[in-house]
């Protein structure tokens, strides 16, 4: 660790980790993703679905057990469809008001690995699963990082459609609901865009640390905004220059780049944790 | 208060055979009545009569048989119209970084609230807070205030875009005396000079008598209705309020 | 009879069950038992598990394992999940085929001492040799009955296999020392006993992906060495390989690390002479 | 399938599936893991923390990273003392009430994951812990089950002593303070016992499962039960019933034994959300 | 009531020199004044003065300067005594399966309430729930209740064990008319009969003149202190109350 330091500080210059095409393709990756996740990680936090992600994740078992027994081709085509499917019925079940978010997501959470486990059982194919559990933002390649960026596009236009609806929700459903609000249609979207980027990138940032790109950048703008527009701005923020420190600080530790990146965010948040408005 | 070209589309709202059935027992029994534009009915009833409910119902929240339907001045029937609410309680996330400004400005724009806002906005903003002498809160979050500081915050949200139909679920508890007294000013001046209906749920019998145009006692059913005199007159009110707690059946 | 053989469980009562735990041994005791009616052997994993370094035992494997009258184990850490449940079945013979194999050793980072051995030691024919006795010798003394049939097939198997060994040694004479880089290791003891010069091994089974500074590195030395090919196993999922292969523009190999595969005696020849065909094509 | 269905009913006599003694092995530690579970699980339901098991079964990656760094050669230390410690963290940082519970578990469970990948990407050891990805309740010996059943009456005698205290707090935690109830002790002592019952635990049911264990049974009594005393039979009854059940059904219908019995949970919470008080 | 046993250990609440701070800003600045037993103690205050923030400060929620300690008759300080809290909010998990029952038992008894209860405690929790008029509720689960229920729920919780200083926050906002009356009767008896110390914010003035031996003006600091017509006659008091909320200084 101490040695991997000192290599840091002399014997390379800053600019020396761009030198190789996979780094540039995972910087631009990086720079795409983040803030990505940085603005879903938002409302993901405040409507008290910080796991929602997680149990997308671990849902990718299934969708993968699925793929494998219909005999689809395409990964990323199961992964979306079930991703998909599970987001609208945590959604739909959520709102009978039987149990709190949290329950229920990990019921569907708990629900769906469990039949992946079986299907896989008879099926093999856990190695597939266990190459998403850590993803690897290094293989990224260029089409994909386009992809990306419509995808970022896209998200960015439907938030600042949704962005009031979706606050006035987060703050009292029934209260959006009379201000004329289509609260279920809002909520709808919202997990749909939350599923497809999800299941989209899980490939590059695996399903353990996935999670922890969406809700840490939020969580940690949450100790030092005050407003709405602090807490995007922040998260944003802090989503990218971790995502870019960490990368870069990956290549010189030798370490995994996603995990130095969740690890910087969580350093960020501890930081942001202290110095909270108390 | 500026008139915001609102005007009063609506006339009437039909309550018509309103029943509402939870876990098995009936929370609300065949209720019929009409609230007019321009009034304020008073909904009264002992603690579980089903006044929230009620609301609840009309505001479409809750699943119920028969029907309730807004009607305009021509006889037509409206499918949406702008509904001011203030519920008893806000369930809300104490820890949301949700300043009150970017609580009233949801409500009242489309432009999303992390954007800077034209200068109309922000008068819009001020002027609802001094409605409820809240100017000083703008900047606070949601979470540090005080019991009766969110609920004026309530109010205020509640009052613009001005509403055509305004719903108050106990809207003054938890408010102090000289908060209420100015809330109430407020309230009349939307009745009289709006054309807003108004439904209002309260505990305070003075303030129905003074302020309501007519008044519903409910306890499962309508038990009575008309104006406060007749009502607080009645044998059911008498019953309900003056022999302990109005009669359950489970 | 001629074999000593369990009272309970559901096989069939007049035969003695072999359990074997993955593909490589299967095929071994395959052609060891070949034409011994009496014995019967069953292969615990389905044939397409894989290494077994993430497996975990299902019901059915616990059922033919109660019922068994002999396992098989590849040895060399292989089967490190069946550990405890060993332990709760004293009374089944084990062989540990692995006894006498040259291990290769690599270091698991952190601190030294904590070496694993490369279990994949079937991908030498050597090894594979001293394997198929080792296993032979497990079933004479299961089954004394049926020694002089062992052992024919032994001698029979183990010529095969030797003649295996000459064809790719003498083959492979013609790069002895060529630089290689291998994704997985179960190609380490291949590499040797074809005499390449494994530069660098990218992914140790024990953990993801390398980190991108290895990548840099790796990328660089390929480059600096010329190194032709990298060798990786059918259905690899990692994602280094192909991360070096945009990097260097060298191709990726595809070998068969003969963990899975049809219930041919000779299977095992076939699949070890179809990736001796495969490096040739690019070392040539 | 269909063919081990018809297996099940035709072929094998019902009694059949405890011939095996690791069958036998495995039903004792059901009878003993699943209300254990049960009785946890009201709670963990009631506090939001459906995903606090989850979180620590995460955790237990680094855990055993740590373990490794440290030189521990007994995993089952390092995994309870590392949960134990994210545990009260986790407790303490709640009570600060600067985000939801759920946003502070999420956090440390990415903290604790992404810190586990970067020490484990030196370290290597990736295998123990995809080794406990997916637990094994057959390889359970019998000292390991007594061992459980001491944990068991351990968490019954504690349970008893602190359930009204644990009610009143799950209700309201200054409502309880205000009644006498010493609230952080109470609420240390309850995570401090889930984290060890779930690293206990965690080899035989597997980080991917563990938390359904927990949360589905609760869950799904939550449905029907009307009062708290039914939340705690019925919860330990459904675990008891799907652990049995789930049990031998995997033994027929040869799939993995925990996420069978997962499975049977999920289906049982569904038909409770279907037939729930509404 | 049946008498307890319970006695009155306490004399009085000294609250000497608490301030609160929160995000930088002063919520409460020196605040000194005593609670004794056997007398109701109103605070009173525009919104945002404070008072719920001090009653959390006296409950040891919030962190505090200055030293707020308990005094028993002979002048000792006690560490522990029992306390009844009705907070102006209850938030919970209203999908809990947690029962009245459930709910009152708890407060009372260290039998978990998952055994069978005897008789005793059975009484116990129906005696409780008939002091406000709830007897009908015993099997409703708390998400169940409308929101006077849960406050008489809450109230009837208070009550028992017979508490020694009892501290109320609006503890009838919401509750309909009969119910607060009887409510008031019941804590005129605990205070005549037990010598309970009670400190209670209500913004009904009316109520605060009728039942508070001593009143609290509050407003970050004490504004005024002493009987209600004192207070009522104060300067103060009519600044606050009949000017527009009372002063900011954020
Ligand atoms: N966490 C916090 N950070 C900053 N200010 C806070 C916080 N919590 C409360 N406040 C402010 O402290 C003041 C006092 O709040 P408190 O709840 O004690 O008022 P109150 O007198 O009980 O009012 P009400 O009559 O409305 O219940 C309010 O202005 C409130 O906005
Ligand atoms: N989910 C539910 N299941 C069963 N009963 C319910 C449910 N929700 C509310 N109730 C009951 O319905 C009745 C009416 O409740 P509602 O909230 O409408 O009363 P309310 O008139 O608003 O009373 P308050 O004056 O106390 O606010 C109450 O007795 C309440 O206990
Ligand atoms: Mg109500
Ligand atoms: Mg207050
Ligand atoms: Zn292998």
């Amino acid at each position: 660790m101490i040695n991997a330091l000192l290599n840091l500080i002399s014997e390379s210059s800053p600019y020396d980790w761009l030198s190789y095409g996979f780094m540039r393709n995972a910087l631009l990756a990086t720079l795409i993703i983040t803030p990505l996740f940085g603005i879903l990680g938002t409302m993901a936090v405040n409507n008290n679905m910080a796991f929602f992600s997680d149990a997308l994740g671990h849902s990718a078992l299934t969708g993968i057990a699925l793929g494998v027994l219909l005999g689809i081709d395409n990964e990323i085509i199961s992964l979306v469809a079930f991703g998909v499917i599970i987001a609208l019925t945590v959604t739909r079940v959520k709102n009978t008001k039987t149990a709190s978010t949290d329950t229920v997501i990990s019921v569907f959470s708990s629900a769906s690995i469990a039949l992946g486990l079986v299907i896989l059982s008879y099926g093999g194919g856990f190695a597939k699963y266990s190459a998403y559990l850590i993803g690897d933002i290094l293989s990224i390649s260029e089409a994909e990082i386009l992809t990306l960026f419509f995808v970022l596009l896209a998200v960015m236009v439907i938030w600042a459609l949704l962005y009031n609806k979706l606050l006035l929700l987060s703050v009292n459903r029934e209260l959006a609901a009379s201000r004329g609000v289509k609260v279920s249609l809002v909520e709808n979207i919202f997990v749909l865009i939350v599923a497809t980027v999800v299941m989209l990138s899980i490939k590059w940032i695996g399903i353990l640390l996935i999670n922890s790109l969406l809700i840490l950048p939020a969580a940690a703008a949450r100790n030092i905004a005050r407003s709405s527009r602090q807490h995007l701005v922040f998260s944003v923020l802090i989503a990218l220059f971790c995502g870019v420190f960490g990368l870069m600080s990956s290549f010189y530790l030798d370490t995994a780049a996603g995990a130095t990146i969740v690890l910087a965010l969580a350093v960020v948040f501890f930081i942001c944790y202290l110095f909270r408005k108390k | 208060m500026k008139n915001n070209g609102n005007g009063c589309g609506l006339c009437e709202i039909k309550v018509n055979n309103v029943s509402v059935k939870r876990g098995g027992k009936t929370l609300l029994n065949s209720i019929s009545f009409e609230l007019h534009c321009g009034e304020l009915t008073a909904l009264i009833g002992v603690n579980g009569a089903g006044k929230t409910t009620l609301l609840k119902a009309i505001l479409g929240e809750i699943k119920h048989d028969g029907s309730i339907t807004f009607c305009s001045h021509d006889g037509r029937s409206l499918d949406k119209i702008t509904i001011g609410y203030v519920p008893q309680f806000l369930d809300f996330d104490r820890f949301a970084p949700v300043s009150v400004r970017d609580f009233l400005l949801s409500g009242r724009t489309r432009l999303p609230v992390y954007m800077f806002h034209p200068k109309k906005h922000k008068f819009s903003v001020e002027e609802s807070l001094r409605l409820v002498s809240c100017e000083k809160l703008i900047n606070r979050t949601l979470g540090e205030l005080s019991g009766g500081e969110i609920q004026r915050i309530m109010l205020a949200g509640a009052l613009f875009p001005m509403p055509e139909l305004l719903i108050l679920d106990e809207p003054v508890s938890g408010v102090d005396y000289s908060g209420s007294e100015s809330f109430y000013e407020v309230i009349s001046d939307l009745k009289n000079n709006y054309h807003t209906a108004i439904a209002m749920v309260s505990h305070d019998l003075g303030i129905v008598k003074r302020y309501a145009d007519k008044v519903l006692l409910l306890n499962k059913k309508v038990l009575c209705m008309g104006n406060a005199n007749e009502v607080f007159a009645s044998k059911e009110f008498q019953e309900s309020f003056f022999s302990g707690l109005g009669e359950e059946n489970d | 009879t001629f074999c000593y053989r369990k009272e309970d469980g559901e096989k069939e009562p007049d035969k003695v069950l072999v359990v074997t735990t993955f593909y490589p041994v299967y095929i071994f005791t395959l052609n060891l038992t070949w034409g011994i009616k009496e014995i019967e052997v069953s292969n615990m994993t389905q044939q397409n598990a894989g290494c077994l370094h993430d497996y975990r035992l299902l019901t059915r494997d616990m059922k033919l394992l109660s019922d068994a009258d002999m396992l098989v184990l590849c040895g060399a850490g292989m089967e490190s999940f069946l550990e405890e449940i060993l332990r709760q079945l004293p009374a089944l013979r084990t062989v540990d085929s692995s006894v006498g194999v040259r291990l290769l050793y690599e270091s698991g980072g952190v601190s030294s001492h904590m070496q694993t051995a490369n279990s994949h030691i079937w991908m030498s024919v050597k090894n594979a040799i001293i394997q198929v006795d080792n296993i032979c010798a497990a079933l004479k003394s299961l089954c004394p009955g049926y020694t002089d049939e062992l052992e024919k097939n032994r001698t029979e198997y183990t010529l095969r296999l030797q003649n295996l060994y000459e064809e790719i040694t003498a083959f492979s004479k013609e790069f002895t020392g060529a630089p290689i880089v291998s994704v997985h290791n179960a190609f380490g003891y291949m590499a040797k006993e074809l005499s390449f010069d494994a530069v660098a091994q990218i992914e140790s089974e024990s953990f993801g992906e390398p980190s991108a500074r290895k990548l840099g590195e790796l990328s660089k030395l390929i480059k600096k060495l010329g190194v032709k090919a990298l060798f990786v196993h059918p259905g690899y999922t990692g994602s280094a390989a192909e991360i070096l292969s945009e990097e260097t523009g060298i191709p990726l190999l595809i070998l068969n690390p003969i963990t899975g595969g049809d219930a041919q005696l000779t299977s095992y020849e076939d699949l070890m002479r179809k990736n001796v065909r495969t490096i040739a094509e690019i070392y040539k």
